[in-house]
């Protein structure tokens, strides 16, 4: 162990420092630096793009509208809603992502499959989901709710400004359209559906 | 939703419902490139703000570095962070007192709805004491979604136009834009 | 530097004048929106100041008894927002206190590593607010690039730029990823860097130290009957620091120095965030070099505790299982059982201790969370500190309290 | 009183009890799935087994079992008590029982939970049972074991129709036979049975059959798992979301005791459960009692209207309550009659009748016709405070077949009145049309509703609070399960208001005030019992 | 005639200029600040033209805040005074355009020989049309750069007291102390130029400079504080007390909106540039610069070749401390195998180069426009140096600018002005 | 290692010391309202405890123990810098009038705290020079961290405007999720 505590003395002050000028001088060299270093690299187009190079010396700005970053894989983004084979929701309606949520952005309507659908009986469906983007704070914990990976935030996008409160209330159809950030609608929960082909099925003669 | 109306906002001190001329477009045009802004700056989206304006993003970009903490002064009024009662006429009174013609954006969640706030402290959305006219998602926003804010604000100044907007999603995989502007069902503008 | 109207009594010679009464804030820029300092002023003097927080009270402590005790991770990000992650960790530990479990080796060092990047991120923006406030916008735009990189490096890990809302009572909500400990290592490097270059704009600046030493002098002893805490009482000398003090988590195993003023002005208060940052960049590189060595096959290496009651099972479980799906639902609707009784954790917050006592009448729902919030006892000591002063350095001594309206006002 | 031990705490019992019913009255939980309070014992669960120790100076009864060791990797033989099941075992004096304190119990409770998961679907997300499901319950206080069996597990029928309400599903089944047994005991009915055995099992109907009779939701509401579930409450909400206040349901004049369930952030009732009452409904309810939420819902009134016929119009409740005092202020003394409600609380009916005494009015009560009655819970008044409005309204209280006799000898220029119903038919009540001045408090919609000159929304029976008395005599209060729209005021408060209106002293402006002085009416034995106060029991 | 047509000409140029100014300072303070803090700096406006968007990287975005600020609405404050709040900003614009007046922006136009070279006999030439490039020449110039520049105090004052508010009235009151007090300091700074230049008119002092050397080497001292104190009066960092957003919201001008506030913005940047230009004229030459004479350039390179101590003596004997001919001197060398060096040590002039000459002889028009366009130069040098060092250091707090003013400025100045008289003394002395 | 503090407590006050324990490690005292600025006294000064440094104080509402007496808790927290222990003192008061010496003879910081605890829970404290309200207005009404204050009842300075947004559908109630997830009794409402 080395010194517990460390004194931070007080610099001495020397003629140079209390003279202004010496400081002034050095200081602006330093500016003057970085000034000649950005606008030879201003001049020159020739500055890092930090999407790439974040740490580079010199210009640091991201020119947004037309340079943009790709957001990590854990970034918690808009939310979207997983699909399954045949393209219907993944979710079941079980609330617990509306639950979950601490702003309670989250509202979901569940209903049964109408008669003669497959799954009726069997499943849930959310006849509504909607969520309320201005409200929400992006705090992920509905995607870890979430026992049926239906809803994720991995699309990459972050929600866009917009002038209308209504506009921020994403539907279901419009959280469905969404894309990952790689292009994908599906999902990576493996179950089993009664109605699906790779289900075993159930045949009270035959038994199992 | 039938009682969703959009915010009325003057463009132009006031005198809508006239020809647009060449000169008001010089004047809308001039106004989009120089806002200057108050940032009433209260909680966390303070630090984002901070980083829109960081090298980084750079906010200045824009032409909308200048902080006037004068509120006569500033265009924009930018409503940083959570807005609570006892704030609430603070930001009456500094609304009031900026001068025409005038902005708002409120920045972040709390600010634009009140959030996960929704208490006896917080105003649940500025647009219960003021008329917002950009509001960004996020809590808080990140910069990107910041700036598309100002953009949108830009747009909507330049335009003249009360219409709701939506400023195109810049973080779209290939393709995926049209499919979005058909369900956003919003006007996605040039 | 004393003012100029004090060294000379010559107040007879003057003609006598009402003191002006001045309100300052909370949309002062000074103020950070959210603190209302009612000042009477005599001429630039400020003889007396009853300072208003509340302004951004946000009905923390109500919220929290609201929902579950995980629900309250999103309400800790916005305590002091400049350092969520110290907060997420401090209610984490009150609650594990309670609980009475501890969390893996590996999500203690993760706690640790993405802790003191935060507090780096915390001092970056104060000392760079602060040097703003003084008029040198430079050093505190580099300052801000640094904390990009800081924020990034989070980002990349927890999912998002500030509110991370990254741990979780038991353990961290996702373990480290690959390229973390390399871009945590590039990343301290590359802050101190700035953080040097920066300070060499102000340190030997002779504006800046007139601006700062001598102002703001707060006695050791004001301090504590204060329950000032953090740098600002360090920078007052009392070596109070509870990571030293009281080691929790890792951070006995580490070697830091605590460093302390000698004044108590506002220039030490500088000078201790200043070295606090180098001290934090010690704590990760020693810290990172510990996760290096964790064995990755060994029970060291979770980063959660493994007990149902807590944590949430892996997905792959919920997705296929009966008993995982159960014991998801049973902490997503009824969140962690937390048996009765209260508890007091506290923990080195960015400034200061960071307290957080949680009262249980068990079941999943906080009965009480009372934030201990450091600011809040130190804008509490600002008003001896700038009575007597001039107006114009309630700019540096508010800058060096670091008043964070989140956690002031709850 | 004998006592016996249970995990070191001394507990007494009644002779005759189970362990677990012993434990049951000092509200303790053993836990169980096949046990119900109000039914026969099946013992087929396994999950309630305890260890009993053997008495002094006897040996206890051991079992060998092969115990895998940790430190050899291998089986070894092993010994272990045989456990006992607690809702067959009598207590006898002195016994000692080790439930939550002994390992071997512990075990034997992970071990049935393992075994009653391994062929369960992962239908949580779908389930409605999710949140109040025993395996969840029982899963987390004394399973917490993962899943060893990684075989697809057996399938069965799912969604299985067992009448308009009830629906089967066999996957999630545990085969605890309480439904069977409901049907069998309460409902007298053996419609339903058991079928194939081991992993094969299935409750089925009887051939033919479906799962009708006014006990069928009970079935339900007795199953701890999600096999059965009922068609009103499927896939609408989640139970973890809504709030219980304690009820009295309004169906009939026996008064079952209810929860009310209701999700507080939209406002609205899911459903009503019995809640255990030894002395009224015990753990039951009937069907109908159950839907009488939807009742409530149906024909609301909820704004107030002026006029009768074509000129009726709305209006606010404020002008609603004036033009009510202006109108009736008109009457002339003595013609004024005040109408009861058998439907409305004790509350209302006693400011109403307060009224009618300060104006010398006369009483009426109105009620609804009598419906099906059975030998089990249901009476045949399907009125719930008949006795309560007689009892605040004194002996003089005429029927509605009286009111309309005074409306055509025309004693009656002026009504007011609470409640919409009637047991008369309409051309019975149609003279009632030629009274000038009606003023009625209502909360839904009627036949007498069409003679109102003014309508002012009133509180139903789940928005308000206050007492119901029983047809044996009990006096019940309940709490308020949603919140009333805006305007809409309690029944009492209306009345009152329409008193002070008609410059009476009726100085009723709480809800307390109205209490205490029912409470002083309420002359044993209707004194009131605060049965609210039972919340802990309602899990069985 | 002549001169009205002139002197207007003039005008219109400067103030041409000058209206541009802070627009394009706004621009350069808003790109030299980016770049300095690794940022890229307003860039986004643009016109469309001819199909293409033209940016001129960022310079748009000053004609938009110009235009804007025109039509954003005039408000005043209920109570304020409703003449003197709006005669602020007129008040604080005026003054540093009109120093301009004085200010010598480039050599003497002779116009009769636009197109010849300079010969040194054509200032005797009777009849010459002669255009000064200088609006007033006066006799007291340099007492009206005090006296003008004095006058901008008023308008910050004014604008602080009508304003009606405490934050505005506190900025004035400190403006006013503040412009007052570096008036002072800034006036006694100049009192050892003048000694050396023995003349307050501003065109003999850049002639002097000319003829001799510049005067930040003959008044290095007064330089620095007449610098100082000219960054103090335009009330910017780190002298921004009036205005510190910090400590006093927008400091005296909290209540001003659209057009006025526009113009105090735009008088602060006026006022650097005004700084600028007669830090230049007074102490960096004016529009002189090396190696450039009324004939064009001419460079000599040294020879290096040792000098005869004697011989050096001699030549100082024969030519005093006057301006040396260049031939003379390339002979002078050429005899003496002199080096520059030495040269210069002894006869304190600037232009005493000996060796090979490199002559480029210009006409006389080019002559002019190179000084004019040497004088643009420095002041936007000085410029780019009062702002870089406005987004270098820190603010000072209100006391200690009085104190930098009271207590080290102004004594430094006397000391200045005694130091440069007593060897203004001994030179004298020693030449008699 | 803080019994030290407890037995001295003990020691000092006997019957006054209601009940100790030391749950989690943290050490408590429970001592009459009457003793309470003694105790506080006592702590700081006894050179055995020397506990210097105000922690915090603050409030718990006990109103389930249905003691009418004892609903809220009142506590301190103290620790020395020296000694390097804390200790958390207790005091419980009634529900009517809750009221209690003032600590800022002992520690003056405790000044903002028992303003805070006076703003949230309405204990009132005996000698304080300025017992006002410190996170909320002056205007509002209630103690906000008493249980039974509806956490979304909120007092607003500023009225709303006409016609802006209240939730949007779908989102029917402002109230938020139910306090407790099991079922419990509704709130007597009147």
């Amino acid at each position: 162990m080395t010194a517990r505590t460390k004194v931070m003395k007080k610099p001495l002050r020397t003629l140079g420092d209390q003279s202004y000028l010496v400081e002034l001088v050095k200081g602006l060299g330093l500016t003057l630096k970085h000034f000649f270093k950005g606008t030879q690299q201003m001049v020159a187009n020739s500055y890092a793009n930090p999407a790439e190079d974040p740490f580079a010396e010199g210009i640091a700005t991201l020119e947004y509208p037309e340079v943009k970053r790709a957001y990590p894989e854990r970034w918690r983004g808009v939310h979207r809603l997983t699909h399954r084979e045949d393209g219907s929701p993944r979710c079941v309606a079980c609330l617990c992502c509306s639950t979950a949520c601490p702003a309670q952005c989250i509202y979901i309507k569940p209903a049964e499959y109408p008669a003669g659908d497959k799954r009726r009986g069997y499943e849930r469906f959310p006849e509504e989901f909607v969520i309320d983007e201005l409200r929400c704070i992006f705090c992920g914990y509905c995607v870890e709710a979430c026992p049926c990976d239906a809803i994720r935030m991995d699309t990459g996008m972050h929600m866009t400004a917009l002038d209308n409160r209504a506009s921020f209330i994403f539907d279901k159809e419009k959280l469905m359209s969404i894309p990952s950030q790689h292009g994908e609608f599906k999902s990576e929960n493996p179950r089993h559906e009664p109605g699906d082909p790779s289900h075993p099925g159930i045949d009270r003669l035959r038994g199992h | 939703m039938a009682d969703v109306e959009l915010e009325t906002r003057v463009v132009g001190g006031g005198d809508a419902g006239f020809v647009t001329t060449k000169f008001e477009a010089l004047l809308a045009w001039a106004r989009k490139y120089s806002l200057f802004q108050y940032p009433f700056a209260t909680a966390c989206c303070g630090m984002e703000f901070f980083a829109a304006a960081s090298p980084r993003y750079d906010i200045a970009r824009f032409g909308a570095e200048a902080p006037r903490f004068s509120p006569r002064q500033a265009d924009v009024l930018w409503v940083v962070g959570t807005i609570s009662q006892r704030q609430a006429p603070v930001l009456k009174r500094i609304y009031d007192q900026m001068t025409e013609p005038k902005w708002v954006i409120a920045f972040g969640t709390c600010a634009s709805c009140g959030g996960f706030y929704d208490n006896y402290a917080t105003v649940p959305g500025i647009d219960k004491i003021l008329p917002v006219d950009v509001m960004i998602p996020g809590c808080p926003p990140r910069p990107e979604a910041v700036l598309d804010g100002l953009m949108l604000l830009q747009q909507k100044i330049g335009d003249g136009d009360r219409t709701t907007a939506v400023v195109k999603n810049t973080q779209l995989p290939d393709g995926a834009e049209e499919k979005l502007e058909r369900l956003y069902n919003i006007r996605m503008r040039p | 530097m004393e003012p100029i109207d004090l060294e000379y009594d010559d107040a007879e010679l003057e003609l006598p004048s009402e003191p002006m009464s001045l309100n300052m804030g909370p949309s002062h820029p000074a103020m950070h929106g959210t603190i209302r300092m009612v000042l009477k002023l005599d001429g630039e003097t400020v003889k007396s100041t009853d300072i208003q927080p509340g302004y951004l009270h946000r009905a923390f402590e109500k919220m929290a008894e609201r929902g579950t005790w995980a629900q309250v991770f999103p309400y800790t990000d916005r305590l002091n927002y400049c350092s969520p992650l110290l907060n997420n960790v401090g209610y984490a530990l009150a609650v594990e206190k309670l609980l009475g479990i501890t969390v893996p080796r590996m999500g203690q060092l993760l706690r640790v590593v993405h802790g003191e990047l935060s507090r780096m991120a915390d001092h970056l923006t104060c000392n760079g607010a602060m040097a703003m406030e003084l008029g040198a916008f430079t050093p505190f735009l580099w300052y801000l690039k640094a904390r990009e990189w800081i924020w990034e490096c989070h980002e990349t890990q927890t999912g998002a730029r500030m509110t991370h809302s990254y741990f979780r009572i038991g353990g961290t909500a996702l373990p480290a990823t690959d390229q973390f400990v390399a871009r945590a290592r590039k990343t301290v490097q590359r802050v101190l860097e700035v953080v040097a270059e920066g300070e060499s704009l102000l340190l030997r600046n002779r504006i800046f130290l007139d601006r700062t030493q001598g102002i703001g002098v707060l006695s050791r002893e004001t301090a504590l009957a204060y329950g000032v805490s953090g740098p600002m009482l360090r920078g007052s000398g009392v070596d109070y620091d509870v990571r030293k003090d009281k080691p929790y988590l890792t951070y006995g195993e580490v070697d830091f120095d605590v460093p302390i003023g000698e004044d108590g002005d506002t220039f030490d208060r500088f000078m201790v965030r200043s070295e606090e940052l180098r001290q934090s960049a010690r704590i990760i590189e020693q810290t990172l070099d510990l996760m290096e060595k964790v064995d990755p096959r060994s029970p060291d290496a979770k980063v959660s505790v493994d007990d149902p009651r807590v944590m949430l099972p892996p997905k792959s479980e919920v997705y296929g299982t009966i008993e995982g799906t159960i014991n998801h639902f049973k902490l997503i609707m009824e969140g962690v059982d937390v048996p009765a009784g209260e508890a007091y954790a506290y923990t080195e917050g960015g400034n200061g201790e960071l307290g957080f006592f949680v009262v249980s009448r068990g079941g999943g729902t906080p009965w009480r969370v009372r934030v201990r919030s450091p600011c809040f006892y130190s804008l509490q000591s600002a008003k001896g500190l700038i009575e007597g002063g001039m107006l114009a350095d309630i700019v540096p001594i508010f800058g060096s309290v670091n008043m964070i309206g989140g956690e002031c006002d709850r | 009183m004998p006592r016996f031990k249970l995990d070191d705490r001394e507990l007494p019992f009644e002779k005759g009890d189970t362990i677990i019913r012993a434990a049951h009255r000092q509200g303790i939980e053993i836990p169980h799935y096949c046990w119900h309070p109000g039914l026969s014992v099946a013992a087929n669960c396994r999950m309630c087994l305890v260890e009993i120790e053997p008495p002094p100076g006897r040996p206890a009864m051991m079992l060998d079992i092969m115990h895998w060791d940790e430190g050899k990797r291998d089986w070894v033989p092993a010994k272990k008590p045989k456990l006992q099941p607690a809702c067959q075992q009598e207590v006898s004096e002195g016994m000692v029982v080790r439930s939550q304190s002994s390992t071997h119990v512990a075990e034997a409770r992970r071990s049935v939970q393992e075994f009653l998961l391994v062929n369960h679907p992962v239908d949580c997300p779908i389930c409605d049972q999710a949140g109040e499901c025993k395996l969840q319950d029982y899963w987390m206080s004394e399973g917490r074991q993962p899943k060893r069996m990684l075989d697809e597990p057996v399938h069965k029928p799912k969604g299985v129709v067992f009448s308009e309400t009830i629906v089967y599903d066999a996957e999630r089944c545990i085969a605890c036979t309480r439904c069977i047994r409901v049907c069998d005991e309460l409902a007298g009915d053996h419609a339903l049975d058991l079928r194939e055995r081991g992993n094969r099992f299935e409750v089925v109907l009887a051939p033919g059959r479906k799962l009708d009779g006014p006990y069928s939701l009970m079935t339900e509401h007795v199953c701890p798992v999600g096999a059965l579930t009922s068609s009103h409450f499927r896939f609408k909400a989640r139970v973890w979301t809504l709030r219980g206040s304690p009820g009295v349901c309004s169906g009939c004049a026996t008064g079952c005791n209810t929860w009310v369930d209701a999700d507080p952030r939209e406002n609205r009732v899911y459903r009503l459960r019995p809640r255990d009452n030894e002395q009224v409904n015990k753990y039951w309810m009937c069907d109908d009692g159950m839907m009488t939420y939807e009742r409530q819902r149906l024909g609301r009134v909820s704004r107030a209207y002026v006029g009768r016929d074509s000129a009726r119009s709305e209006a606010a409740v404020e002008d609603a309550l004036k033009r009510a005092a202006t109108e009736l202020s008109k009457v002339p003394k003595g013609k004024l009659a005040v109408v009861l409600s058998a439907q409305a609380t004790c509350e209302d009916n006693l400011v109403l009748a307060e009224l009618a005494r300060a104006v010398e009015a006369r009483l009426y009560l109105s009620a609804r016709g009598p419906w099906q009655a059975d030998r089990v819970l249901r009476n045949a008044d399907a009125n719930p405070n008949r006795a309560g409005a007689v009892l605040v309204g004194g002996d003089k209280v005429g029927s509605l077949q009286d009111l309309v006799a005074s409306v055509a000898a025309g004693d009656v220029q002026g009504i007011v009145g609470i409640g919409a119903d009637a047991d008369l038919d309409s051309a019975t009540l149609a003279p009632l049309g030629r009274v000038g001045a009606v003023a009625l408090f209502l909360s839904h919609d009627g036949p007498l509703a069409r003679f109102a000159t003014v309508t002012v929304p009133v509180c139903s029976a789940l928005e308000a609070e206050g007492h119901f008395v029983n047809v044996k005599g009990l006096a019940q209060g309940f709490k308020r399960a949603a919140l009333p729209r805006e305007g809409v005021l309690p029944g009492w408060d209306a009345a009152a208001r329409v008193g002070r209106g008609l410059g009476l002293e009726l100085s009723y402006r709480a809800a307390r005030e109205v209490r205490a002085a029912l409470q002083a009416r309420l002359q044993p034995p209707a004194k009131a019992a605060d049965t609210t106060a039972a919340e802990g029991a309602s899990g069985a | 005639m002549l001169f009205w047509v002139q002197a207007l000409v003039k005008v219109g140029i400067i103030v041409g200029i000058l209206a541009q100014v802070g627009a394009i300072l706004l621009w350069v303070e808003r790109k030299q600040s980016a770049m300095m803090q690794d940022r890229m700096g307003p860039n986004r406006a643009f016109i469309p033209l001819f199909g293409r968007k033209i940016r001129a990287a960022g310079l748009i975005h000053s004609i938009a805040d110009g235009i804007k600020m025109v039509w954003k609405e005039d408000w005043r404050p209920p109570k304020a005074d409703k003449w003197l709040y709006a005669a602020a900003p007129i008040i604080s614009i005026v003054p540093p355009l009109c120093l301009f007046a004085v200010i010598p922006f480039g050599p003497t136009l002779h116009l009769n020989h636009l197109r010849e070279m300079y010969q040194a006999s054509w200032t005797a030439e009777a009849g010459a049309r002669v255009v000064p490039l200088q609006i007033a020449d006066l006799d007291v110039g340099i007492l009206f750069i005090f006296a003008v520049a004095g006058a901008g105090v008023i308008g910050a004052a004014l604008a602080g007291w009508s304003s009606d508010n405490k934050f505005s009235l506190l900025g004035g009151l400190r403006a006013a102390s503040q412009m007052v007090s570096y008036e002072v300091a800034m006036g006694l700074s100049l009192v050892g130029a003048f000694m050396v230049y023995q003349s307050p008119r501003i065109g003999e002092m850049v002639d002097w400079q000319v003829d001799h050397v510049w005067g930040i080497f003959a008044q290095p001292l007064a330089f620095v504080l007449f610098a100082t104190a000219a960054i103090a009066e335009t009330k910017r960092v780190p002298f921004d007390v009036p205005e510190g957003e910090s400590e006093v919201v927008a400091g005296y001008f909290t209540e001003y909106s659209g057009l006025k506030f526009g113009m105090f913005a735009a008088g602060e940047l006026v006022e650097v540039c005004t700084a600028g230009a007669i830090l230049t004229t007074v102490f960096l030459g004016g529009w002189h610069m090396p190696f450039l004479t009324q004939r064009g350039v001419e460079v000599m390179i040294s020879a290096g070749r040792a000098l005869d101590p004697e011989v050096v003596s001699a030549f100082v004997a024969q030519h005093g401390d006057k301006m040396v001919g260049f031939d003379a001197a390339a002979e002078l060398a050429q005899q003496h195998a002199v080096t520059a060096r030495d040269l210069l040590t002894h006869c304190g002039s600037s232009f005493a180069h000996l060796g090979t000459s490199f002559v480029w002889h210009w006409p006389h028009w080019a002559v002019v426009a190179v000084g004019a366009g040497n004088f643009l130069l420095k002041v936007l040098l000085l410029v780019f140096l009062q702002l870089q060092i406005r987004w270098t250091l820190p603010r000072f707090r209100y006391d200690q600018i009085m104190k930098l003013g009271w207590r080290v400025l102004l004594p430094a100045a006397l000391v200045n002005v005694l130091a440069t008289g007593t060897i203004l003394l001994f030179l004298q002395a020693g030449r008699a | 290692m803080a019994r030290i503090i407890l037995d001295r407590l003990k020691e000092r006050f006997g019957a006054d010391v209601l009940e100790t324990s030391s749950q989690h490690g943290d050490d408590v005292a429970v001592v009459t309202p009457a003793r309470w600025r003694e105790a506080a006294e006592f702590v700081r000064t006894d050179p055995r405890c020397a506990c210097d440094y105000f922690v915090d104080l603050s409030a718990i509402d006990c109103c389930d123990n249905g003691d009418p007496e004892a609903r809220f808790e009142v506590y301190v927290i103290a620790y020395s810098v020296a000694r390097k222990h804390r200790v958390r003192l207790k005091v419980r008061l009634p529900e009517d009038n809750p009221e209690v010496d003032t600590l800022i003879p002992v520690w003056v910081g405790a000044n903002w705290m028992e303003r805070e605890c006076f703003d949230m829970f309405g204990v009132r404290f005996k000698g304080h020079p300025d017992l006002r309200r410190i996170l909320l207005y002056e205007e509002f009404k209630g103690h906000p961290l008493r249980k039974d204050y509806p956490a979304q009842q909120a007092q607003p300075l500023v009225a709303y405007r006409e016609g802006t947004y209240d939730k949007l559908r779908p989102f029917l109630a402002d109230e938020g999720m139910p306090l407790d997830r099991t079922f419990k009794a509704a709130q007597d409402p009147d």
